[in-house]
């Protein structure tokens, strides 16, 4: 029964550590401090710790829960980006007067989610930790009660949610109304079997679960909830969603495609290259038009699905690494950018309007030398780790001959630069200087920015561990 | 030991640079004219010891590799000096003339402040030494370092006053119209180097000379007449001479030394250096010779009625050295050379005789304010009136002998019709040059109205008293300046004696024996026809050769005089008769006067077009309009679409919905129907 | 050796940057000390050169495995070539920083840390082996310019400044992609991928592929260079940027686009390169009319030198097209010589905008009664720049001349070195006409009496630039000689390339979904294993 | 006679019910019912899951049927809370009235 | 038999359905879709699977559907009125049409694509649905599966609360 309860252990320590948070919370008097934040700390780096640990064990639990290296390396991402996001929270929270306890537990609750969405072979399971993942990002988004535009945005998010996992639902009801089982192996066994005249309710299925992870992932044309939701949502809700969500379901996104319909992908291929090419399109052009930075950083976050995408559609083992590292430097690299907004937005205003930046290096060189760095790994500039991530997913899709992909996604990853460079215009080289006076940065979340920078750097410079890491995981899984 | 030549005037140029604020009128002019002095000691010594030399395949000459220049692939360039006859006389005129003239300036430039003094004998200097790169050099590329080198002087002395626009105008204009010619020379090095594979010219002329007279004719032609093209740049023939007469804006004695004496003999040198090549392209030589011929009548013609001192010699300038093309054209390697040598004396003492006047009326330099003179300057009278009647062509005068040598090789080589445009030039040379001499210093001084100030060209802008001393007594040329007259007067009437005609005096003409190795491929096989080698005749047809020699000296003799009788009757003995003609034929007295209206005509036809396709088509057109264009589009079309694709986030969420199920809707279908 | 001249810099930017605020003066200081030191070593390398005929192998090389597993290696190394580039960018990078000691006075800290960061990436694309390194730095280099010109340039900074970027990064993106087609080619062939230059050149590319991945990579340098087409980013940054930002721009930027043609893209796809090169040759002698053209009738002093500068570096393209020896190395001299002059030119335009914040040639006149010695360097430069023989640009052009001239690959060589010729003349008339206006005449506008002539600083700025214009033109051979054996090895292994060149434009990658032309059989199994290693 | 209900025709009213609730979604002008839609199309869902156990003749199914209901309540629960939360910033449930954000 | 009660509840279904989205009163929606499970236990119950049924009718008709009366309740919600002015052109009849047309596509494109598999007859005997055997499957094979289930429930609790209850000054 215990070496059951091991493959779990992970997951099962960040959502005890929510638990605690919330108890914590419940037993706050009003007023009193309470280290809500550094409990979930802890939870994380004892998931973080605990996955470490099982690496290469490849255990094995309840028959749904696969802790291989894949899983593993998902749940050290995942607990990493909530680590992270719960740093730069400290501060901003509070001073955005958000429910702190509540904050930091559904935070944890939805990591335990996506921790779930990449170790679990089981669609049905896959379902509900996407459930538990969506509802706490829901919460999340329209936390700051006081905030209408927060409200507006959980309630698009949710109701195009809810009306995506039905999609989603349907996929696995077909699947299972062919194969009769929920589970990934069995289904690819099934799906082996009929590959070369594969059954229409297959391919239903199969098209139910692309739409449902695609909304996920905010790929056109299931991207519409993005720009909203980023916009209207806590600004480091905003990065925690566009980083810890898109991880998770490219995990379960990568560990469905090409396990189970790997077989199909000779026909799942040309429609996911069709959304692959639109995703970046719309994402960077749409992009260039923004004048609200969260909401240009929300396209910018659909342009990088569509990068994501082309790894997944090259499905070499290359490309399957190439997306877990470019999840990685996505995540680190967006993180920062956020927690720089956070640490510059006021509780009346979120600035971040891109005017708000105007003559920022004057007044914050640090600030915004920290933001120009992400800004520059976005854009994909070396020695920044978003150019070897750029690098290593073009690197796969060259490798099977997507050219056309390849090629496509350099020349958008060119527009994308425009309008990541707006921003840098703004802060050094406008002459006016924004209204407004600038808070002064809490001194946790600018550790986690540094941390931030120094792993933005680390990673464009000697990326060779993480890339072996990364290749040994997705080893693991076909 | 060669190096020397050209380096003691080149440190005295640096000297003059370094140190222009600190050094007083004496010392700069001093350091300068040193130099050249003891360059022309050491070109003599050079030259004696080429004498001295053992002869190499029948030619004397001494060679100085200094280094290894440039050196890629197969060139290999070394920066190598050679003197043989030809660049032995040529170093000869060039230290000698130079040295005059460096003494001359000491005298004329002592209006100029210390610092501006010192400038012009620096570039004085600059150019001597680069002058003497051009005639030393013993290979293409060498000489091109002195022939850019020169031309680069020529802008500098001919902009001396750059605070005068015309004068800057007219130092860009030489540089520019010279660097025309100079495309042509670079593409005529380049085909040769790709031809024989060297550059140096004894060895391009053995290959030569190697070759069958027919061969390559076709590439040869066209080589020759780039490097002609070349020539007439820096020569100022037809149809690049135009920026000559504009370069009277520099100081006289610049003019003396760049634009009568050496630079401008440049391109005959040029030829003269590659006769052995020259002569294996028949066509071009019959270029050369019309192109001289023509230039030589035209110049002629322009120079009957200008009116400013300076421009009346710019154009006998033209007029001569369109002789010696002439010569040049018709294979008379030596005679061309011969009257380059002599046109060096008489031209140099003509355009310092002018100098002194010029100081004399304190800048005045229109014919039609002057007259008179003769009395009140006489040195620099008779040393003129020498001058105009060697240049005139008068027997027993230098020019006398080197005009009629081209002349009679003319005729004798059977261009009978260029023959004839040169006597018609030669009656001309001395009608005009006459017609100077009579103005300038006969009869009555013409003072200046007022009104003659205004127009540019006739007074320097270098703060000069103005015209203060009209009327009052005039101080002829100090005596620096008088010592160089009387030295090249002598020179003008003695210089011809080294090629005294055969026919008088048997085997009178040394010099061109002397010359004649020089024109041959050294250790090449003597061809049967070698060029300059006509004289060497059999006895037996020279009594009638000597006969229609001795002819045609007398028609050339007769022409002189009538030119000059002309000159006399019209501007001496029938006041105002000068004007009647003018107004009888005026349409061709105005033609003249506006020089056929070339000028014009260049402006018209290539400048004008060019500035106004570059401005207009080219940069407005195609480069702002058409690329950058295309390139801002492009940015344009992107945010076009972003704005109107942003639309489409209307912000209802049943939108959003309606999408997301057309996405579902479109995949199936694409599933189902495909 | 050579990693410290790539390293110092940084870690000397880095320095700058901590210093703290208003300590100006400390950092112009310390920046020009490190440049300084910078260019010391790399003459000591220079010195320590082997430079004898027989030694054309890399020297100063090291190589430190970085990304093993996709064969990418930390591998540098120089030859004649990248020596001399090396060293032009270590001597121009201090004189740039001396030229805005005054001009730059806000936010001096950060733009000397631009500078330095700016000199240690160009550094290193010239010192690199490595394709995945070449390109590192060829990308990280546009930061620190980009700044330079947004930042710190005049009024129209902004759109100059990312025109600059973008333009130059659409260009080689492309580039970027064939770089890792290659590599994979190199696994195709031999089972492990290599980034390694030295590798990749032992590959024989199907002819048909040779086509797009030549043109990718010419596309990228013909942007940078900018030959005819894509040059209209120059004049742009070129007159936006601030003077220091012209220098390197005009001095070392440009370059890297003839290096990377001669380095990479001519010596990897030798077939595409003999097919192409005429064409480029074409756009090469229209660039040297057309940016002469046009250069004659700015009424901006920096826009005349920009495009005075398209058509020099079409005369450098040009020479590279020649693929002889002789045009080759002559090219190669010319990128130093181009380098030297016109960063004087542009020194010598920043001083007059200094003193009058303008650049109208209009503006100015009579300048050389006002500031002789000024003048007389305006002059020098100016020559040096219409390749007066004794200068440095004629030694360049010369050789690019006669190379061109005797061409074997280019047929109709004599024409085409007929029309560059040509801009002999065109030069001249530019140049002359441009000096005249600004320096004879009359001093017609009064804000112009009383201009002061070179200050100290000035003069050490200027100083050096003259005298290698003249060194570089009276003996050429020390700068000639290292080169030649590298250039020999490069000229060779591209001419003797195998195989006839039959891949013209109809030819496409197998990848572009248009099947491989059918030919020889070892050429379709060449162009197949890239699909092979599909699954 | 009629004829018997196959898997098909289970399928197929599955699918009817499934596009009759996407159809509510974005027909209705009010958030509550949209949110009804949903439950439709869950329901929908749910159906085939049944026939198919059925089919198969096991009860996994309806196991899933049983897990999808409590996500179902989840997700009301979740979203009946946003509504409240919207309504108490503007008295209306019209999603359309909910634009600020957009473009 | 069975055959007629199919018919009947599906057309029941689809009809209340249809009902449901077809109000402008949410009130009537929600017990339309009262109507509509009540259908669908109906055919659960032909496809012999009782215990589904039942909570079907218990937990959703009985706690999700009050859960939404009460919240209409408590918001009064007012019935649909007219769309008024701005976002016509996005929500005015013409695109609703499209949506209604689109929604009809797709029941065409699943249909079609049923059809094309051959018609599986369903077999007559139904599992073994006892409440035991479904006990034992959940709580051994679906274990993990319930766990994740009380985390998601506690969420939803959690988020619910934080969203409803009312600002606290």
């Amino acid at each position: 029964m215990l070496n059951q309860i091991i493959p779990i252990v992970p997951v099962l320590i960040v959502a005890l550590s929510a638990c605690a948070v919330l108890l914590a919370e419940a037993f706050r008097r009003q007023g009193d401090w309470m280290p809500v934040g550094w409990l979930g700390l802890i939870g994380l780096a004892g998931g973080i710790v605990t996955s470490i640990s099982l690496w290469d064990r490849n255990a094995t639990g309840f028959g749904v829960i696969t802790l291989d290296n894949y899983a593993l390396f998902f749940n050290v991402t995942i607990c990493a980006i909530g680590a992270l996001t719960i740093l730069l929270s400290s501060g901003t929270a509070e001073r955005d007067q958000l429910p702190t306890g509540e904050y930091y537990a559904l935070m944890l609750f939805s990591l335990a989610g996506m921790m779930l969405m990449g170790s679990t072979r089981d669609l049905l399971v896959i379902f509900v930790a996407l459930e538990i993942m969506s509802l706490g990002v829901y919460v999340l988004t329209g936390i700051k009660r006081t905030s209408e535009q927060g409200a507006e945005a959980a309630f698009k998010y949710f109701v195009m949610g809810a009306f995506s996992s039905a999609f989603f639902l349907y996929g696995i009801a077909l699947a299972y109304a062919v194969t009769g089982t929920t589970k990934l192996d069995e289904i690819g066994l099934r799906v082996a079997g009929a590959v070369n005249d594969p059954n229409i309710l297959l391919i239903l299925a199969m098209v139910m679960l692309l739409v449902g992870f695609a909304f996920k992932v905010s790929a056109v044309p299931f991207h519409m909830w993005t720009p909203d939701a980023y916009q209207g949502a806590p600004t480091l809700v905003t990065g925690f969603m566009s980083t810890g969500i898109k991880a998770a379901a490219f995990a379960a996104f990568v560990r469905v495609f090409l396990s189970s319909f790997e077989p199909l992908r000779g026909d799942w291929m040309p429609m996911l290259s069709a959304i692959a090419g639109l995703t970046m399109i719309l994402g960077t052009v749409v992009g260039v038009a923004q004048s609200s930075v969260k909401r240009m950083l929300a396209y910018s976050s659909i342009a990088h699905a569509g990068y994501l995408l082309v790894g997944l559609i090259a499905a070499s083992s290359a490309g399957k690494a190439s997306i877990l590292f470019y999840l990685v430097a996505y995540a680190v690299t967006n993180l920062g950018a956020f927690g720089v907004l956070a640490a510059l937005s006021t509780p009346d205003r979120p600035h971040d309007d891109i005017r708000d930046f105007a003559g920022l290096w004057r007044e914050r060189p640090g600030l915004a030398g920290l933001l120009t760095v992400f800004l520059l790994s976005l854009g994909g500039f070396p020695p920044t780790v978003g150019f070897v991530a750029k690098w290593y997913i073009f690197n796969a899709a060259i490798q099977e001959n997507l050219i056309g992909l390849a090629v496509l996604g350099v020349l958008t990853s060119v527009v994308s630069v425009f309008f990541y460079f707006r921003i840098i215009v703004q802060m050094y080289m406008s002459d006016e200087t924004a209204p407004g006076h600038r808070p002064r940065v809490p001194a946790v979340a600018l550790a986690g920015m540094l941390i931030a920078l120094v792993v933005v750097f680390y990673l464009g410079i000697v990326p060779g561990q993480l890339l072996t890491a990364a290749a040994d995981s997705v080893a693991t899984i076909f | 030991m060669l190096i020397l030549i050209p380096l003691l005037p080149f440190l005295g140029f640096l000297v003059n640079t370094a140190f222009r604020r600190h050094v007083s009128k004496a010392i700069s002019g001093g350091i300068a004219t040193v130099a050249m002095g003891l360059a022309f000691g050491v070109a003599l010594t050079a030259v004696w010891q080429m004498l001295g030399s053992t002869p190499v395949g029948g030619v004397r000459a001494i060679e100085q590799q200094v280094f290894t220049w440039i050196a890629s692939g197969p060139l290999d360039v070394p920066l190598a000096l050679r003197v043989d006859p030809l660049s032995a006389l040529m170093i000869l005129v060039v230290t000698g003339i130079g040295t005059l003239i460096h003494l001359y300036s000491t005298a004329y430039m002592l209006d100029e402040s210390d610092s501006e003094y010192a400038r012009y004998f620096s570039y004085l200097n600059l150019f001597a030494a680069f002058m003497l790169v051009l005639v030393l050099g013993a290979s293409f590329p060498v000489m091109f370092v002195g022939w850019e080198g020169v031309g680069l002087c020529s802008y500098l002395l001919i902009g001396f006053w750059f605070t005068k626009k015309t004068a800057a105008d007219a130092g860009k204009k030489a540089f520019i119209v010279n660097r025309i010619g100079d495309f042509g020379f670079i593409l005529g090095m380049l085909s040769i180097f790709a031809l024989f594979g060297t550059l140096d010219f004894q060895a391009v002329a053995l290959r030569v000379s190697a070759l069958p007279a027919e061969a390559s004719a076709g590439v040869l032609t066209i080589t020759t007449l780039l490097l002609f093209l070349g020539a007439t740049g820096k020569s100022a023939q037809i149809p690049l001479y135009v920026w000559l007469p504009d370069a009277m804006e520099g100081p006289t004695p610049v003019s003396a030394l760049i634009h009568a004496a050496t630079m401008v003999t440049a391109g005959v040198y040029m030829i003269g250096r590659n006769a052995v090549l020259f002569s294996h392209a028949p066509i071009t030589l019959e270029v050369v010779a019309v192109i001289g011929a023509l230039t030589a009548l035209m110049a002629g013609t322009i120079g009957l009625v200008q009116n400013d001192i300076k421009r009346v010699l710019a154009y006998s300038t033209v007029s001569q050295l369109g002789y010696m093309f002439l010569a040049m054209g018709v294979g008379a390697f030596a005679g061309g050379i011969f009257h380059l040598y002599t046109h060096a004396f008489f031209k140099a003492l003509l355009f310092l005789g002018s100098g002194a006047v010029i100081h004399a009326l304190h800048g005045e330099q229109d014919l039609r304010h002057m007259g008179g003179l003769k009395s009140e300057l006489p040195i620099t009278y008779w040393t003129f009136l020498v001058g105009t009647l060697a240049i005139a062509g008068v027997p027993l005068l230098s020019g006398f002998f080197s005009k009629d040598e081209i002349l009679g090789q003319t005729f004798e080589h059977g261009h009978t019709i260029l023959w004839v445009i040169g006597i018609v030039t030669a009656f001309l040379t001395a009608t005009y040059m006459f017609r100077l001499l009579f103005l300038a210093f006969f009869g009555e001084r013409r003072a200046a109205p007022a009104a003659a100030h205004g127009h540019g060209d006739d007074d320097h802008a270098h703060g000069h008293a103005g015209h203060g001393g009209h009327g009052g007594h005039l101080h002829d040329a100090p005596p620096a300046m008088a010592i160089a007259l009387v030295v090249l007067a002598i020179g003008s009437v003695l210089a011809g004696y080294v090629g005294l005609p055969n026919a008088v005096v048997p085997g009178g003409n040394r010099i061109e024996a002397f010359l004649e190795p020089s024109f041959r491929a050294i250790g090449a096989p003597e061809p049967a026809t070698a060029p300059g080698s006509i004289e060497v005749a059999e006895p037996a047809e020279s009594a009638q050769e000597h006969s229609t020699e001795l002819a045609l000296m007398g028609v050339s003799t007769v022409v002189a005089l009538a030119g000059i009788g002309l000159a006399f009757v019209i501007y001496r003995r029938r006041e105002g008769m000068a004007d009647a003609i003018a107004a009888r034929f005026g349409g061709l007295h105005r033609l003249l006067m506006n020089k056929y209206y070339v000028d014009e005509a260049y402006d018209a036809a290539v400048v004008q077009p060019i500035k106004r396709t570059s401005s207009t088509l080219l940069w407005r057109g195609v480069d702002a309009g058409l690329i950058d264009g295309t390139v801002n589009g492009v940015g344009l079309v992107v945010r076009g679409w972003s704005a109107v694709l942003r639309r489409l986030q209307t912000g209802s969420v049943r939108a959003y919905a309606m999408s997301f199920f057309v996405g579902v809707v479109a995949i199936v279908g694409y599933y189902l129907w495909r | 050796m050579l990693t410290s001249l790539v390293v110092l810099p940084i870690i000397g930017g880095l320095l700058v940057l901590l210093l703290g605020k208003g300590r100006d003066g400390l950092a112009r200081q310390l920046a020009l000390a490190v440049s300084l030191v910078v260019f010391a070593i790399s003459v000591a390398i220079w010195a320590r050169f082997d430079a004898s005929p027989t030694a054309a192998a890399y020297q100063f090389v090291e190589q430190h495995s970085w990304l093993p597993d996709f064969g990418i290696s930390y591998h540098v190394g120089i030859d004649g070539i990248s020596l001399l580039l090396v060293v032009l960018t270590t001597f121009l990078t201090p004189i740039a920083l001396l030229c805005s000691w005054e001009s730059v006075d806000e936010r001096v800290k950060e733009f000397s840390f631009f500078m330095l960061l700016l000199e240690a990436a160009m550094i290193g694309v010239f010192v690199s082996l490595d394709l995945f390194l070449f390109y590192v730095f060829w990308d990280a280099m546009l930061i620190p310019m980009y700044f330079l010109i947004g930042i710190w340039g005049y009024d129209r900074r902004i759109y100059a400044s990312i025109k600059f970027l973008l333009y130059t990064m659409a260009g080689s993106v492309l580039m970027l992609l064939a770089i890792i087609w290659i590599a994979y080619y190199h696994r195709a062939v031999t089972g492990v991928p290599s980034f390694d230059l030295t590798d990749l050149l032992a590959l024989n590319v199907p002819a048909s592929v040779q086509t797009w991945l030549f043109l990718a990579f010419a596309v990228a340098f013909a942007i940078k260079v900018p030959l005819f087409p894509f040059h209209t980013w120059l004049p742009d940054a070129h007159v936006q940027a601030p003077t220091a930002g012209s220098v390197i721009l005009a001095g070392v930027l440009l370059k890297m686009g003839t290096y990377g043609l001669l380095r990479f893209a001519f010596p990897l796809f030798p077939q595409a390169a003999a097919y192409f090169t005429p064409w480029i040759a074409v756009l090469a002698v229209i660039g040297i009319v057309y940016g002469a053209l046009v250069a004659m009738v700015q009424p901006d002093m920096k826009k005349l030198v920009a495009y005075s500068s398209v058509s020099h570096l079409g005369v450098v393209v040009l020479g590279l097209c020649a693929l002889t020896i002789t045009g080759v190395q002559g090219a190669v001299y010319q990128m130093l010589a181009h380098g030297i002059s016109t960063g004087g030119l542009f020194l010598i335009v920043g001083m007059l905008s200094d003193r009058r914040h303008t650049r109208l040639i209009a503006e100015f006149g009579g300048l050389k009664a006002v500031m002789p010695k000024l003048v007389g360097a305006f002059l020098l430069v100016t020559l040096a720049s219409i390749a007066l023989p004794g200068t440095n640009g004629f030694i360049g052009e010369f050789l690019i001349l006669i190379g061109t001239f005797t061409s074997h690959t280019l047929d109709r060589a004599h024409v085409f070195a007929a029309i560059a010729a040509t801009g002999v003349i065109w030069s001249a008339v530019y140049m002359l006409w441009m000096f005249q206006r600004v320096n004879y005449g009359p001093v017609t506008n009064d804000k112009n009496r009383g201009l002061r002539d070179l200050s100290v600083r000035e003069w050490l700025v200027i100083a050096p630039i003259c005298a290698m214009a003249i060194v570089m033109g009276v003996v050429p051979g020390i700068f000639l000689k290292p080169m030649e054996p590298a250039v020999r090895r490069t000229v060779e292994h591209i001419v003797a390339s195998p195989g006839p060149v039959n891949a013209g434009l109809r030819a496409t990658m197998p990848a572009l979904g248009v099947p491989a032309p059918a030919a020889s059989e070892a050429e379709r199994a060449d162009a197949a294993p890239m699909t092979a290693s599909a699954r | 006679m009629i004829p018997e209900p196959t898997f098909n025709s289970y399928l197929i009213l599955s699918a009817v019910l499934f596009s009759i609730g996407t159809a509510g979604v974005f027909l209705r002008r009010n958030l509550i019912t949209i949110l009804l839609s949903v439950e439709v199309m869950l329901n929908a869902v749910n159906l085939t899951f049944v026939a198919a156990d059925r089919f198969f003749q096991t009860v996994d199914g309806q196991i899933i049927v049983f897990f999808v209901m409590t996500v179902a309540a989840a997700e009301a629960a979740v979203g009946l809370a946003i509504i409240i939360a919207l309504f108490r910033h503007k008295e209306t449930l019209n999603p359309d009235a909910f634009t600020s954000l957009k473009w | 038999m069975d055959a007629l009660f199919f018919w009947i509840l599906a057309a029941g279904a689809v009809v209340a359905s249809l009902l449901v989205i077809g109000q402008r009163n949410p009130m009537y929606s929600v017990l339309l879709l009262i109507v509509s499970f009540g259908a669908l236990s109906g055919l659960y119950i032909l496809l012999g699977a009782p215990f589904v049924a039942a909570i079907q009718i218990i937990i959703y008709a009985g706690a999700i559907m009050v859960l939404f009366l009460f919240v209409v309740m408590l918001l009064n919600v007012p019935t649909e009125t007219p769309q008024e002015g701005r976002l016509r052109l996005l929500t005015g009849a013409g695109p609703r049409r499209f949506g209604a047309v689109l929604s009809v596509v797709f029941i065409g494109e699943l249909a079609w694509a049923f059809r094309r598999i051959q018609a599986a007859a369903l077999p007559s005997g139904a599992p073994e649905t006892s409440v035991h055997a479904i006990g034992l499957k959940l709580y051994r094979d679906y274990a993990f599966a319930f766990e994740a289930t009380s985390v998601l429930i506690l969420v939803a609790m959690v988020g619910a609360v934080i969203l409803a209850r009312k600002e606290t000054k």
